[in-house]
């Protein structure tokens, strides 16, 4: 177990998480791979807390406050999903197409 | 907590949300709500004018600066908070179930802020940045057409979940290098790579904020999603407390500027022209001052990567006179608005006639962003990019400067449709009282600063001397 | 310990495969609530105890178990929608890509030293007494920000009941 | 009073009557014509008075500063020595006969007021332009002297020819000033000053110019005078100047506007001595001129065409002599063509205002000869043109050819030009005085220039003819009182000195006897039986369809050239980077598509690739 | 001089109609347009004024004021008049007036029109009198924008697409204008923006001189009808209204002139003469072009674009000689140009009002019908050609003269292109106002006696100083030094 190790975790973590972001249709699935990005986060301060320590509390105080964060962003977005989903039958992030451009020739109106 | 006095804004806006929060709880008419939510926003306003001069730290040491850097951009943020609630005495953009509870969530977004332009340590600051976040998340859900607001939400709260996210793990590399969460104690350590690195990531959640590139996408589609006050808020209080956070963040680098400069002038260079260009061929006036606010950021951003006092303030110069003259636009359309619908364009042919102040208030907004005097723009545009020519990029500022021009552009066409087009079919507009005195003092507000820029200059050169 | 931190990091990795790679939402939160055990193991090696109990109570048991909630009123109708192989593989090259820059940062910077700390530095006490004392601020907004994502989260969700007919549905 | 006052008299009478006349035209033409002609008057009598009183005494000069330019002020007066005396006076005398002429001929033209204050301007012009002290002053009137000429000649502004001919006039006599103007500014430039009196003190042997700058100068204001004075290649303008009133061609193509050329010439004489190549040019171009416009002179049918050739010939005549190094020669010609040739013109338009008519030949045939005084006019303005012994013209043109008398190939020119300019001065005289009615000549243009069927043959139209016809017999015998005025010696050539120029006019008149005076003369022209010179003369040589393919033509060319990258290359390419723009945003627009995952997969791409950017950074 | 703070008096004049105009009711349009007849004559007044109490001998800025501003930047509200600004502040002020007085017919939107133009001519004022680049810039801004909806609302002929155009152009070239104006400030050490102080030689170093220098000038010429950037100039025009058009050639294409000279010369002087023979030979090219172009335009209002493209190199050789009399005659020819081209969109102004149509094939023999409103177009028409008697005669004069010595070739060509210039002027001329009547136009009436009398006023003040040019050029000789 060493420091790069750790980050290496947090890293791979961190990439999911951006992956399942990136390459998710449903939205929950994009919420989870947040949610795997902030672990990721976590990790890293945790890790760095363990191996060149010089105040740790201070590492545990963010990550408790950033999983109560991550709670409270969590309840939020997912009432916007429901709310979402009760108003179109879907939670697919590719039929979000209500709010775009369009060209020279349509109007949003 | 050693000095109450120092965080009187903050109480006031916990006062505001308190009282708005009784309203909701007691279940008052919406009017009620309102009244009591702007006078609060009126003594906000007040004790953050008061409350400038004030200097210290009403917490643990280093954790939060109450000092002028602080407090000016604080009084931006609460006049821009009173302003986006007098807008928002018409409430025809907003579900009608949620009128009550909707100023709540301004006053904890603009606490989250206030906390934001104040807060030293890293911890601090991320909180406040998700706070001042999440009640613009749930303020974007609100608006009266439920589906424009649940995505435009949807939107808006993923991506920048995503971003703080990225901002996080940046946070964690900062930590990392400086093993210490405290902002000045972060910049004494001297900027190694990994510092730079973290900063670079953070810079996703903050940039985010301002809406630069190139995390900027949120903006036009929230704009136009969000009701017509939660718009106004979000073009104008965040972009203040953006450029207070970026400022902030920009400082850990500790003097190793070199590659954020590089990567700033990228997205600031890009921000303008995305910015600028996509804007062109909008319809919807609201999606259309998103993507100015795009470039603005833009432009904001020429002052940030100069690193330099003059920069930092003519940025904060910058984005305090930026504050009325977007309020001037979105009163236009929260005015001209037809039961809660975006006006587009076409929308506002005939201004002139159907209501010559509003009118006049539109081409004051027009000529504000595109940076015409007598309005401040102008002269923002110039202190700009006089930092950064003192930083030695004349080249910036010529693509910055062929970008306003773009800009105007579709600024003008705006004006045309307001003074050239009839008013066809459209009604006359009558503009309530609050309206009136709010177009008049936004309007007033930006004459003078146009006209007489030296005091917001003072303040923004106090405020930037903080820094550096 | 390594032993320990391998088999964490081992089941959090996988977890996440799972979340990010089951079609099927319900299957990928179970894989997301797997991962953050595996990380709270990672905590725990990481000699912050509290902070793994804490992981395991909030996440697993609040915001996972929410999620479930949520798909299970969301997306029954097309649990399975699998994205496009192009779709994945963008995803994936903008990952890789992330990842190799991230693994060029760690694996050529210089971490400092460290100080050797006491024990008490580590302990619960001292994370308690910080959290009421220095990071007050943080911990009292923390309480704010949950009231608000409370509230929020209600007036979002709330049916409007005194809506007109649905003519002004549409898009504006 | 003083000279200077009567000089002030003699340049303010005109302008006030100008703008009298302006003011007043159009509720009262009588008030504007005698305004006019009283101004004349005053004007001619103080020319009249100062050459009495000044003629031979030393130049007088009188001048105040006008602007400063480059250190140097440019001074605005008035000069009285002999040449501006002499000048003066013949510009104002013919100036007031064809005022007094006007009152009749325009009599019944709803445009008279304006008419007489556009003499006037012209007058003012002019008499300015002759008395000035520098060439600055000169430079200025010249300009305006062509200014109030493009008004008279496009007087009748309805008819499209007449506006033709003005435009014309003023663009040709503009290509030549151009020269005169860069010619002046060089000269200001090498001299700092234009003040002529100073200017021609001046010369190469005191090291106020080098050679090859004088060459240049004298040549640019060659140039210019190329242009007034209607020499080749410059001179098509002046026979289509013939659509004004006859007055205007009597006052303009005699003693005024073309003169201004050889006046200028004369003027500058000492600084033209001193450039041999110029003096070459001079020569060739001015004998070439008057070969050339001869040869047209012969055919044109038109009466007033055929005094305009004559001018343009005369003109060479006095250009010549003035080249040749006899300043008295040219200058005497000047003031005897002025009186012949207004009088000439003046017979002109009395019968062309009579019959209603521009050919001579249908104006013979319409007993044109009963109009006696006139007819009387026209033989001895005509003999004077062509050198009739004792007439005044004779005098003038003696001189001139004496003074070629070392340049064979210049003589030769003279004498055809003289003999050609006897025969076709004949030509006219006996298709009016014989008008032979069985002949086959065919009156070839349509009836042009006067409408209305007013006829007169009063006081005013016959009295200034009348004087014209007495100068023109009298004023050659004044040779020697001009010359003393000019300060010379009058030479008086023997009577073997003159006999060839004698003979080449008898002869001249000889031949037109034979073709048009007797009794069944063909009245056809010798050269109608070489058919390609009589269409070649015709035609002026082709030079008007020349020029107009070639200069106009590329003029023209140029312009559409310029107009179309106008339109097409610079507006267009503004507009296509306007184009562009929009185009550019409205992709980057549309790339604003609404779908969130791509927005964050841009901002993750962005930061991925400043993370790699950063790691690469550390690895090195 | 005057206790009086005169030239702040003079810029606040056109302020103060503005502010009435916005104040008093649409319905009063007759009010209206008197406040700004009033302001216009007011102002007129004070720049005769100004004027008269300049000592010329003294030379220099005279008459100044100083605040500060913005006083932390160095920014201070400086102005000043020198014997240039004197020249072309009374020109404003007499387009002002002229222009009240040729728009005295208008009904539609009176008070925004008003309001507009009063804004644009505060701006022009501010331009001419102030001495920090910083205000000079804000009023060169203040002067600019106001064009857009004057053109857009009151105009004729594609008037958006031109407005849009014009206001682009302007804004690219005050593009140039940001980074070179403020990289003066910078250069010169962050202390002032005051063109006095930044003028004093050895300030900048020939390199930088050399850089910036092309970016003021493009930048300034881009508004001063510079070839090739000239081509919103002529569109503008052509879709202007009379006031405006006059406005714009008269008094806003002066700006770019004005600041060439005040600042790019005037500060760089170095640049300037480095690149000098580069501009000075786009000025003739401007000059012939300009001239040629006109000669292939069928739209009255056209030609006189491209003859103020034309005219506008001269000045711009002018400016380009950097020699007294070339500067002399640059200034002389802004002065006389503005009021002739101001004289020339009144008398075509007049013609289109009745008619709705300026092809000049359309007409003939103008002259016979409306003998003084064509006169007025013959008066402008012979002061285009340069003709003496006219101001502009001795200004052109002058340029040449300066030209022919510094660049001998273009020197030259630019006096070739008097006679396309005739060329251009006289096919005007013998088409529309001689040549054969076109019985269409008998019913067109004569100007009131209101209108003719800004078209007199122009017409006197071309006469006087084409007649008396020493008044003009001792002014402008107490800055270039060449009385």
């Amino acid at each position: 177990m060493t420091l790069e190790g750790a980050l290496l975790l947090g890293l791979m973590l961190f990439s999911l998480g951006l992956y399942a972001v990136l390459a998710r249709r449903n939205l929950i699935g994009i919420l989870i791979g947040i949610e795997l990005m902030l672990n990721a986060a976590n990790i890293n301060f945790l890790a760095f807390n363990y191996f060149i320590p010089t105040d740790p509390a201070v590492a545990q105080i963010i990550v408790l406050v950033v999983i109560g964060l991550a709670a409270a962003e969590a309840a939020i977005a997912l009432a916007i999903i429901l709310k979402l989903y009760r108003q179109r039958n879907s939670v697919d992030v590719d039929a979000m197409q209500l709010l775009r451009s369009t060209g020279a020739e349509a109007s949003n109106e | 907590m050693s000095h109450p006095e120092l965080f009187c804004p903050e109480f006031a806006l916990l006062l505001g949300a308190l009282l708005s929060f009784a309203c909701a709880a007691i279940g008052t008419k919406a009017r009620t709500a309102w009244l009591v939510s702007l006078a609060a926003a009126i003594i906000t306003v007040g004790t953050s004018a008061l409350a400038l001069p004030y200097q210290g730290h009403p917490f643990a040491t280093d954790i939060y600066a109450v000092d002028s850097f602080s407090q000016v951009l604080k009084l931006g943020i609460s006049l821009a908070l009173a302003f986006a609630i007098a807008i928002s005495q018409r409430q025809d953009s907003t579900r009608a179930s949620a009128r009550t509870e909707v100023h709540f969530f301004f006053y904890l977004s603009a606490l989250g802020m206030m906390m934001l332009v104040s807060a030293t340590e890293l911890l601090t600051l991320y909180i406040a940045l998700e706070l001042s976040a999440y009640g613009l998340y749930i303020l974007a859900a609100l608006h009266r057409r439920e589906r424009l607001g649940s995505e435009a939400a949807a939107k808006y709260i993923l991506f920048g979940a995503a971003a703080s996210a990225i901002s996080l793990y940046g946070i964690s590399l900062i930590y990392g290098a400086a093993q210490t969460t405290y902002i000045p104690a972060i910049a004494a350590s001297g900027g190694s790579p990994l510092l730079i690195a973290g900063v670079v990531l953070t810079l996703a959640g903050v940039l985010y904020k301002l809406a630069a590139f190139p995390v900027h996408s949120w903006a036009p589609d929230t704009y136009q999603g969000a009701p017509h006050e939660a718009s106004t808020f979000l073009a104008t209080a965040s972009k203040v407390a953006a450029v207070g956070l970026l400022l902030r963040v920009l400082s850990m680098a500790g003097g190793n500027t070199e590659h954020l400069r590089t990567m700033l002038i990228v997205v600031a260079i890009l921000s303008m022209s995305v910015g600028n260009l996509s804007a062109l061929f909008q319809k919807d006036f609201k999606r259309l001052l998103g993507f100015s606010a795009v470039a603005h950021a833009g432009y904001l951003l020429l002052g940030l990567l100069s690193f330099s006092k003059l920069g930092a303030a003519a940025a904060i110069f910058y984005v305090l006179t930026y504050v009325p003259i977007v309020v001037c636009a979105f009163l236009v359309v929260a005015a001209v608005s037809h039961n809660g619908a975006n006006p587009s364009i076409a929308s506002l042919a005939g201004l002139y006639k159907r209501s010559p102040f509003l009118g006049l208030v539109l081409l004051v907004a027009m000529f504000g962003l595109a940076g015409i005097p007598p309005t401040p723009g102008l002269a923002g545009k110039w202190f700009l990019f006089s930092a950064v020519i003192d930083a030695g990029h004349l080249w910036l500022v010529l693509v910055a400067a062929v970008n306003a021009t773009i800009s105007l552009y579709y600024y003008l066409l705006v004006v045309k449709a307001a003074y050239l087009d009839p008013p066809g079919e459209y009604p006359d507009i009558k503009l309530s009282p609050t309206y009136s005195i709010t177009a008049f003092v936004s309007v007033a507000l930006v004459v003078f600063m146009g006209f007489y820029p030296a005091p917001i200059w003072s303040m923004a050169s106090s405020a930037a001397a903080v820094l550096f | 310990m390594s032993l320990h931190f391998a088999i964490a990091a081992v089941v959090s990795l996988v977890g996440a495969l799972l979340a990010v790679t089951q079609a099927n939402i319900l299957h990928a939160v179970f894989g997301l609530a797997i991962a953050l055990v595996g990380v709270a193991g990672v905590f725990f090696t990481l000699d912050s105890p509290f902070v793994a109990i804490m992981e395991v109570l909030i996440y697993v048991g609040g915001i996972a178990v929410t999620m479930i909630f949520a798909v299970m009123l969301s997306s029954v109708s097309n649990p399975k929608e699998r994205e496009s192989a192009g779709r994945r593989l963008l995803a994936a090259l903008v990952a890789v890509a992330f990842f190799v820059g991230g693994a060029l940062v760690i694996a050529h910077a210089d971490f400092g030293p460290g100080k050797k700390l006491p024990p008490s530095a580590w302990g619960l006490e001292q994370v308690g007494r910080d959290l009421l004392g220095r990071f007050n601020l943080a911990f009292e907004t923390l309480s704010i920000v949950l009231l608000l994502a409370i509230v929020g989260a209600i007036v979002i969700v709330r049916k409007e009941s005194a809506m007109p007919a649905n003519a002004d549905e549409e898009a504006s | 009073m003083s000279s200077t006052s009567i000089g002030l008299v003699l340049l303010g009478a005109p302008l006030m009557a100008f703008f009298v006349a302006l003011v007043v035209f159009r509720k009262n033409h009588l008030a504007a014509m005698m305004t006019v002609l009283l101004s004349g008057a005053a004007t001619c009598a103080s020319a009249v008075f100062l050459l009495a009183t000044k003629g031979g005494t030393p130049a007088e000069q009188a001048s105040r500063a006008w602007i400063h330019a480059g250190g140097t002020s440019i001074e605005f007066g008035i000069l009285l020595d002999g040449k501006t005396l002499i000048m003066g006076t013949v510009v104002s005398v013919i100036t007031l006969c064809v005022q007094v002429y006007s009152l009749s001929y325009m009599s019944h033209d709803p445009g008279r007021g304006r008419f007489f204050a556009f003499l006037a301007l012209f007058e003012w012009a002019m008499l300015s332009f002759v008395y000035s002290p520098s060439l600055m002053q000169t430079f200025v009137f010249w300009e305006l002297v062509g200014l109030s000429s493009f008004f008279l000649i496009g007087f009748w502004y309805r008819k499209p020819s007449a506006i033709a001919a003005a435009k014309k006039a003023f663009i040709m006599t503009r290509i030549g000033d151009v020269g005169l103007f860069i010619g002046l500014i060089l000269l200001f430039q090498t001299a700092h000053t234009l003040d002529i009196q100073t200017l021609n003190t001046m010369s190469v042997a005191t090291g106020n110019f080098d050679s090859g700058r004088i060459e240049l100068i004298t040549l640019l204001l060659f140039v210019g005078i190329v242009g007034k004075s209607a020499q080749f290649p410059l001179h098509t303008w002046l026979p289509d100047a013939m659509e004004g009133p006859t007055p205007v061609s009597a006052l303009l193509h005699s003693a005024t506007m073309v003169a201004a050329g050889v006046f200028l010439f004369a003027r500058f004489h000492p600084l033209f001595m001193q450039a041999e190549l110029t003096l070459t040019v001079v020569l060739c171009v001015a004998t070439f001129t008057a070969v050339l416009s001869s040869t047209m002179a012969m055919v044109a049918s038109d009466m007033k065409r055929v005094f305009a050739y004559s001018s343009i010939s005369q003109l060479g005549f006095m250009l010549m002599g003035l080249g040749a190094g006899s300043l008295f020669a040219g200058y005497f010609h000047l003031t005897t063509h002025a009186i012949f040739k207004a009088l000439l013109f003046l017979c002109a338009g009395a019968f062309i205002h009579e019959y209603g008519t521009n050919d001579t030949v249908a104006i013979g045939r319409a007993g044109a000869r009963k109009l006696r005084v006139i007819t009387l006019g026209l033989i001895i303005g005509g003999g004077a043109l062509a050198g009739f012994p004792l007439l005044a013209g004779f005098f003038s043109k003696e001189l001139i050819i004496h003074s070629l008398h070392d340049k064979p190939l210049f003589l030769a020119g003279a004498y055809l030009a003289s003999f050609m300019t006897a025969y076709y001065t004949f030509r006219v005289i006996f298709l009016v005085v014989f008008p032979n009615q069985d002949s086959a000549v065919q009156v070839e243009e349509p009836p042009a220039d006067s409408h209305d069927d007013h006829h007169s043959s009063s006081l005013p139209l016959h009295a200034p003819i009348l004087l014209l016809t007495v100068g023109a017999i009298a004023v050659g015998w004044f040779g020697d009182s001009i010359a003393s005025v000019l300060g010379l010696v009058a030479y008086h050539p023997s009577l073997p000195e003159m006999a060839p120029a004698i003979g080449v006019a008898l002869g001249g008149i000889l031949i037109a006897w034979f073709d048009f005076g007797r009794k069944s003369a063909p009245q056809t022209g010798f050269i109608s039986k070489l058919a390609p010179l009589h269409t070649l003369f015709k035609n002026g040589w082709y030079l008007d369809v020349i020029y107009k393919k070639l200069f106009v033509g590329a003029a023209q060319a140029v312009a559409g050239l310029l107009f179309g990258t106008e339109n097409h290359v610079l507006d267009k390419a503004s507009d296509m980077l306007g184009q562009g723009t929009l185009t550019i945003g409205e992709t980057t627009g549309k790339a604003q598509s609404g779908r969130l995952p791509l927005y964050i997969g841009l901002a993750a791409l962005c930061f991925s690739g400043a993370i790699i950017a950063l790691g690469l950074e550390m690895m090195r | 001089m005057s206790e009086l703070p005169i030239l702040s008096i003079l810029l606040l004049c056109p302020l103060v109609a503005f502010l009435v105009t916005l104040v008093l009711p649409e319905s009063k349009a007759t009010a209206i347009k008197a406040v700004n007849a009033v302001a216009g004559l007011v102002t007129l007044v004070l720049s005769v004024i100004v004027w008269a109490q300049y000592d010329e001998t003294a030379g220099g800025y005279q008459m100044v004021e100083d605040i500060p501003w913005v006083a932390d930047l160095g920014i201070r509200y400086t102005v000043a008049v020198d014997g240039v600004s004197v020249v072309l502040t009374l020109l404003n002020a007499i387009v002002f007036f002229t222009g009240v007085l040729s728009m005295w017919t208008l009904e539609k939107r009176v008070k925004e029109f008003f309001a507009f133009m009063g804004l644009l001519v505060f701006g022009v004022f501010g331009v001419f009198i102030s001495l920090d680049i910083f205000v000079f810039f804000f009023f060169y801004e203040v002067a600019v924008l106001p064009m857009y909806p004057l053109i857009a609302i009151w105009g004729s002929t594609r008037k958006e697409y031109s407005a849009m155009k014009l206001t682009l152009f302007l804004m690219v070239g005050s593009a140039l204008l940001f980074p070179g104006l403020i990289a003066l400030f910078v250069e010169s050490g962050g202390q002032t923006w005051n063109l006095v102080a930044l003028s004093e030689p050895g300030t900048f170093s020939e390199g930088f001189q050399i850089f910036v220098y092309p970016l003021l000038y493009v930048g300034f010429g881009i508004l001063a009808g510079m070839w090739p950037f000239h081509s919103w100039s002529p569109i503008g025009h052509v879709a202007a209204p009379t006031a405006v058009s006059m406005l714009h050639a008269g008094v806003l294409m002066k700006l770019g002139a004005f600041g060439i000279l005040r600042i790019a010369i005037g500060v760089l002087p170095l640049g300037a003469a480095y690149w000098a023979p580069t501009f000075a030979f786009m000025a003739t090219v401007g000059i012939v072009y300009g001239a040629f172009v006109a000669m292939r335009q069928t739209d009255f209002k056209y030609v006189i674009g491209f003859s103020s493209v034309s005219h506008m190199g001269i000045v711009l050789l002018g400016l380009n000689t950097l020699g007294i009399d070339g500067t002399n005659g640059a200034v002389f020819q802004m002065f006389a140009h503005g009021v002739m081209t101001a004289l020339f969109f009144s008398a075509v102004g007049f013609i289109y009002d009745q008619t709705h149509d300026r092809d000049i094939r359309h007409f003939g023999g103008l002259v016979g019908q409306i003998p003084v409103a064509s006169s007025f177009f013959i008066v402008a028409a012979l002061c285009g050609m340069g003709v003496p008697g006219f101001a502009s005669f001795w200004a052109e004069l002058l340029v040449f003269i300066e030209a022919l010595r510094v660049f001998p070739l273009l020197g030259i060509a630019a006096i070739a292109g008097l006679i396309f210039t005739a060329a251009y002027i006289l096919r005007v001329l013998g088409q529309a106002i001689f040549g054969p009547k076109n019985p269409d136009w008998d019913h067109l009436v004569e100007p009131t006696a209101w209108l003719t009398l800004p078209r007199i006023i122009l017409i006197a003040v071309l006469l006087f100083f084409g007649f008396a040019p020493s008044v003009m050029l001792d002014m402008i000789g107490s800055v270039t030094g060449g009385k």
